[in-house]
C-alpha cells in the first residue's frame, strides 16, 4: 500500500508538469533520435536549446503546408477556379487565425502579414513613421532592443532628423522608468520589446502605454519573443502595433506578422507597391485597396500563412497558459540547478525572479568566450547560440561583447537541462585553467 | 455540373442576354451612380429617378460579367415603380441572402456548411424575392458575390444620397 | 515489317518531344488524380493552366524543404553549433545556385534573396531610386508593366516628383521602340519586363539596354515571366537589375531574387534595417554589412530559398533549352489548334508568331465576359486566370477590362490544350446566344 | 569528440591560456592596427614596430574568443624578429592553409571532402608552419575560420600601411 502511494504521488507530480513533453517531442522528427537508436548515430542526440533564434516545427505544421501544395496550390485572390478559391480561403483564414490567437479587435482586418518581424518594424518605420515624424520629435526605445527595432528608427531618423531617445535598464535587467514622464516629452512613438531576447526580462507595458497614450505617443510593441511563450492578448497589452515572426512559434520561415489597430492602418500610406494593393492603377497614379491586403503587395507567402496557421492550431490546443507556464518551470529549474552546481563560476544575466522572465537564459560561464563555450557543447549535442544576439547596445550596457544563450520551447524538459549542465562541466574542465 | 446550372440558371442567362432597362438617364433630374468592383475592374452605372419617395425610372449602364449584369437588370426590374422603402427592403432582404452566406462561406468550407443552419439563419424567404431567387445559386462561389451586389450597393447609394440632399434642402 | 516501321515513327515522334511530360508530371501530386481513379472523384481532372500565377511545386521541392526543417532547421548565420552551420551552408548553396542559374557573373555576392519579385523592385526603388533620382529626371517604362514594375515608381515619383515615361505597344503586342533614342532623352532608369504577363511578348531588351547604357540609364529587368520559362543569362541581357519570384519556377511561396551588379549593389543604401544586415549598431548610428547581406534584413525566408534551389536543379536537370521549346510547342499547337476550331470567335491578345512569346495565352472568346469564361471552365477542371492580371493601364490600351489566360509549363501537355479547346466550346454553347 | 580535440589542440589553449607578446606599444614609432569581426564582436589590436624592414617588436591586445587569442599569440611569436618579407610569405601560407579549406568547405558540405584533393592543393606543407600547423583542425569548423584569420589581416594591413609610407617618404 505505501509504494502504491508513492507511485501515486509520483504519477500526480507527473499530472502536475504543464506539458506532457514526450508526448509533444514525437510530433517534431528533429527528435527522433533521442528517443530512436542513438548508438547506430554517430552524432549525440539532439539537445535543441536554441528557439529563441527559431524554433523547431512539429509535422502538422509541415503537413499542413505539404497538403496545401499537393492539393489546392494556386495564386491567392482573384482567381475564379475553385482551387484558386480554396487556396485564398485556406490563407484568409489563416489570417483570421493570428489575429484571434493576439485577441484582435478585428482579426480579419487589423492582421498584416509580412516576412518576419523584422519587415513588420521596418513597415511601421516606413509608413506610419515617414509621415509623422518631423525634426524635433522623440522615438523612445529601450537599450535592450533587438537590432530589428533600432536598425529601422536609426536609418529614419538620419533622413528626417528626429530624435531617438533610449530607456535604461537597472543591473538586474529590468526596465528603468522612475522617470517616464519626462522622458515621454516630445515622444511620437515608443518602441519596446515585450521581452528581452537576451536577459529575458518581460516588459510589462500597459502601464508604459497608458502614460505613453496621454502623452499622445503610439506604442509599438516587439513581440518577436513574447508572442511564442505567453498568452497574447493586444488589448489588454495596450499596444498599438504589434509585431512578430512565425519561425519562433513553431512555424515555418518566410512569414512575419503585424498587428496594428484599423484606424491606423488606415491612416497609413502603402508600403511596398505592386500587385494585390492597388484597387486601380493608371500611368499617372494608383489607388490603394482596403486594409490589410494595402500592405501585401504581390505574391504573399502563402503556404507560410497557412503553416503559422498550424502552428497557432497546434499551440492553441496545448494552451497558451500551459505553455507558459512550462516554460517558468524550466526556467526555475534551470536557474536552480546551474547556479548550484556551478556557484559563482555561472553568471545568468537579467532578472534573478524566474517570475519576470520569458525562455531565455543568456550565461557567462567562467570567462570561457561564449564562441568557445557553444563550440564545446555542440559536441554533446547541445545546441545554444553565442554571439550578440543582435542587441549590441545591450551588449555594451551589459559590458561584454557577447553571451552565451541557452532558450527553451515547449519540446524541452528537466533532462535538456541536466544535459546542458553536464556539458557546461566538461566545458570548464577543457577550459579551466585558461582563467586568471 | 449541378453547382454551375444553379449559378447560371436560364433567368440570369435571359437577363444577360436581355438586359432589362439598359441605358441611360438625364443627370439631373436624375442621378447617376457608379459602383466599382476592384476585383475585375468591372462597373454598373445605375440612373435612378425618383419622384414622391418612389422610383419613377431606372436605368443600367456599365459592363460586366453575367452575374452583375443579370443582377442589376433583375434589380431594375424589381425596384422600378416601388417607394423607397420597399426598395429599401428589398436591398436589405437581398443583401441578407448574399451576406449571410458570405460570412459563412468565409469562414468554414462549403463542404462543411450545415444546410439545416441556413435555412434558419436566413432572415428573408427566398421565394418571397421572385426571380431574384435566381441568384441564390451565387453564393456557392464567393468570389462572384461581388458581382451580384455591385448593382444593390449602387442603388442604395443612390437612395442615401437621395435622401440626404431632400432632408438637407428642407 | 510495315507495321514496325511505322511503330517506330511513332516512337521517334515522340523522343523528338523536348519533355517527358508524363514522367514530369509524377512529380507534381496535384496530376495524381488524372492518372488515378477519376471515376471515384466527384472533381473532373485537374487541368492546370495558371502557371503564369503560380506554378505547383514537385516533390523534389517539397521534401528539400521538409528535409531541412526536419533534420537541420536552425536560425542562420552566426549560429556556431553544427546544425546552425548546415543550415546557413544550404541557404548560402541556395544563393550561389540561384546566381548561376541566371548567369551572374558573381553568384555568392550579386543575388539578394526577397520575398517576392515585387519587393525585389520596391527595394531598387527604395534604395537605388531614392538615392539617385532627382525631380526632372524621367523613369522610362512600358504600358505593359505588371503593377509590380509601375506602382514602385508611382509611389517614389509622387514622393520625389520625377518624370515617369512608357514605351508604347503596337496591336501586335510588340513594344515600339522606333524612337527609343528620343524617349530615352533625361532617363536614369528604363524598367522593362522580359516578358509580359499577359501578352506573352518576349522582349529582346539587350540592345535597348545597350542604348539605355550609353545614354546613362541602368537597366532593371522583370523577369517574373521570364526566368521560369527561358535560359536566362544576366550578362547576355545586359541589364543591371533583374526581379524575379520563386513561386513561378517550381519553388515555394514567401521567395523572391534580386540580382544586381556588384558595384550597383555597394552603392545603394540598406533597404530594410534590422538583424543580419549590419557589422554594428551604436545608439546613434550603425554600420552596414557586406552584400548582399546588407539587403537581408532579419530571419530570411531559408527554408523557402533551400526549397527554391531544389527547383532549379531540377530546372536544371531538364534544362532550360528543354523547357523553352517544350513551351514553344506548346504554345504553337494551341494557337493553332484553336483558331482552326474557333476562327474569328476566338482572339487571342498579343503576338501572332508564337516564337514571339512566352508560355501565356489571353484569350478573348465570342465576347463572354473572362470572368464567366473561367467560372464554366472551372466546371471542367480546367484552371485560368481571369482578370487584369495586374496590369491595368495595358487592359485600357487592349479596350478590355479584363482578360482570360491561360498559360502552360514543364507539366502541360497537348492533352491539355484539347481539355481547354473543349471545355471553350461548352462555354460558348452555353452563352452563345448572348452574344449580339 | 576528436573535431574538438583537432580544434582546440594543447598548444592552442596554452597560448590561450598564456598569451605571448600581450600588451601595447608606443605609437609612434609602433603602428596600432585594430582587426574587428563582425560575427562576433570581438576585436585583435596588433601593435608593430618595424625597423630595418624587419619586424623588431609585436604586441597584442583586444579580446576574443581562444582561436583568435591563441592565433594572435602564435603569429606574433612566429614573425617577431623576421624580416617582412619573410612575414609576408608565412601570412600568404597561413592564409592559404585556411582559405583554400574555406572555400572547399563552403562549396560542398565536409563529408563530401575528398582529402587526397584536399593535399594535393594545399600549396604549403602544414609541417613547415611549426606551432602554427595546430590552428590547421579550424577549417574544420567554417564559422571559427575568421577568428584565426583575424589577427593575420590586421598583421597584413599593418606592413601594407608601413610600405605605403615608406614609398611615399621617400
Ligand atoms: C511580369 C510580372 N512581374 C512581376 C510579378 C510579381 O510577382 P510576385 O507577385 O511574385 O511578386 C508578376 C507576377 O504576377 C509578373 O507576371
Ligand atoms: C526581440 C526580437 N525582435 C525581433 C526579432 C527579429 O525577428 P526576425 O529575424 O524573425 O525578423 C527577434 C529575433 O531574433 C527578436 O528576438
Ligand atoms: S466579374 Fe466583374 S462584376 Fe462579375
Ligand atoms: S568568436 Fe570572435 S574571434 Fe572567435
Amino acid at each position: 500500500m505505501t509504494s502504491k502511494t508513492k507511485l501515486d504521488s509520483i504519477d500526480s507530480t507527473l499530472q502536475k508538469e504543464p506539458l506532457d513533453v514526450s508526448e509533444i517531442r514525437k510530433d517534431f522528427p528533429l527528435f527522433e533520435s533521442r528517443e530512436g537508436a542513438i548508438s547506430e548515430s554517430t552524432h549525440p542526440p539532439i539537445t535543441y536549446l536554441d528557439s529563441a533564434a527559431s524554433s523547431q516545427q512539429p509535422r502538422q505544421v509541415l503537413s499542413a503546408m505539404e497538403s496545401y501544395y499537393e492539393t489546392t496550390h494556386a495564386n491567392v485572390h482573384r482567381g475564379v477556379y475553385a482551387m484558386a478559391e480554396e487556396s485564398t480561403r485556406r490563407f484568409e483564414e489563416a489570417r483570421s487565425k493570428v489575429g484571434r490567437f493576439i485577441n484582435a479587435p478585428l482579426p480579419e482586418v487589423e492582421t498584416v502579414f509580412t516576412k518576419n518581424a523584422t519587415e513588420s518594424i521596418n513597415l511601421v518605420a516606413q509608413t506610419w513613421g515617414r509621415r509623422n515624424l518631423k525634426p524635433g520629435d522623440v522615438v523612445l526605445l529601450t537599450i535592450m532592443e533587438h537590432h530589428a527595432n533600432m536598425v529601422p528608427w536609426l536609418m529614419l531618423a538620419a533622413e528626417i532628423g528626429f530624435e531617438l531617445r533610449y530607456l535604461e535598464i537597472t543591473d538586474d535587467g529590468e526596465l528603468v522608468i522612475d522617470d517616464l514622464e519626462k522622458k515621454l516629452e516630445g515622444v511620437r512613438l515608443v518602441g519596446i520589446t515585450l521581452m528581452s531576447n537576451v536577459l529575458g526580462t518581460i516588459n510589462d507595458i500597459s502601464s508604459i502605454a497608458s502614460m505613453a497614450h496621454r502623452n499622445g505617443a503610439v506604442v509599438l510593441a516587439d513581440g518577436a519573443q513574447y508572442v511564442p511563450g505567453m498568452p497574447t492578448d493586444v488589448q489588454a497589452l495596450n499596444c498599438d502595433f504589434l509585431a512578430f515572426s512565425g519561425h519562433k512559434m513553431l512555424g515555418p520561415t518566410g512569414i512575419g506578422v503585424l498587428w496594428a489597430r484599423k484606424s491606423l492602418l488606415e491612416e497609413m500610406p502603402p508600403f511596398l507597391g505592386g500587385g494585390e494593393m492597388i484597387d486601380d492603377v493608371r500611368l499617372d497614379g494608383f489607388m490603394p485597396t482596403a486594409v490589410p491586403w494595402k500592405f501585401e503587395a504581390g505574391t504573399p507567402p502563402i503556404a507560410e500563412a497557412i503553416g503559422l496557421g498550424a502552428a497557432i492550431d497546434y499551440l492553441e490546443k496545448i494552451g497558451m497558459d500551459k505553455v507558459r507556464e512550462h516554460e517558468l518551470k524550466l526556467v526555475s529549474y534551470a536557474m536552480n540547478s546551474l547556479k548550484e552546481r556551478f556557484g559563482d563560476d555561472l553568471t545568468i544575466h537579467g532578472p534573478a525572479d524566474p517570475s519576470r522572465r520569458g525562455g531565455v537564459l543568456s550565461i557567462a560561464y567562467k570567462g570561457i568566450h561564449p564562441h568557445d563555450l557553444a563550440q564545446v557543447l555542440d559536441e554533446y549535442g547541445v545546441c545554444i547560440r553565442a554571439g550578440h544576439h543582435c542587441a549590441k547596445p545591450l551588449m555594451r550596457r551589459l559590458g561584454v561583447p557577447a553571451t552565451a544563450r541557452a532558450s527553451v520551447y515547449i519540446y524541452n524538459d528537466h533532462h535538456d537541462i541536466d544535459v546542458l549542465s553536464e556539458a557546461l562541466a566538461k566545458a570548464g574542465s577543457l577550459f579551466g585553467d585558461a582563467i586568471t | 455540373m449541378s453547382g454551375l446550372e444553379d449559378l447560371y440558371r436560364e433567368i440570369i442567362l435571359d437577363h444577360y442576354r436581355n438586359p432589362r432597362n439598359r441605358g441611360e438617364l438625364d443627370t439631373p433630374p436624375a442621378k447617376r451612380i457608379e459602383a466599382f468592383n476592384p476585383l475585375c475592374g468591372d462597373e454598373v452605372v445605375v440612373y435612378l429617378n425618383v419622384e414622391d419617395d418612389k422610383i419613377a425610372d431606372i436605368k443600367i449602364a456599365g459592363q460586366g460579367c453575367s452575374i452583375s449584369q443579370s443582377s442589376a437588370s433583375l434589380m431594375s426590374q424589381a425596384v422600378k415603380g416601388k417607394d423607397i422603402s420597399a426598395a429599401r427592403e428589398l436591398i436589405r432582404s437581398f443583401k441578407a441572402m448574399m451576406s449571410i452566406h458570405e460570412s459563412k462561406l468565409e469562414s468554414t468550407s462549403s463542404e462543411e456548411l450545415d444546410e439545416d443552419q441556413q435555412v434558419e439563419d436566413v432572415v428573408v424567404n427566398p421565394e418571397a424575392m421572385g426571380e431574384l431567387a435566381a441568384l441564390q445559386g451565387v453564393v456557392k462561389f464567393p468570389v462572384r458575390i461581388k458581382c451580384a451586389t455591385l448593382s444593390w450597393n449602387a442603388l442604395a447609394q443612390g437612395l442615401d444620397e437621395i435622401e440626404e440632399e431632400a432632408n438637407s434642402s428642407k
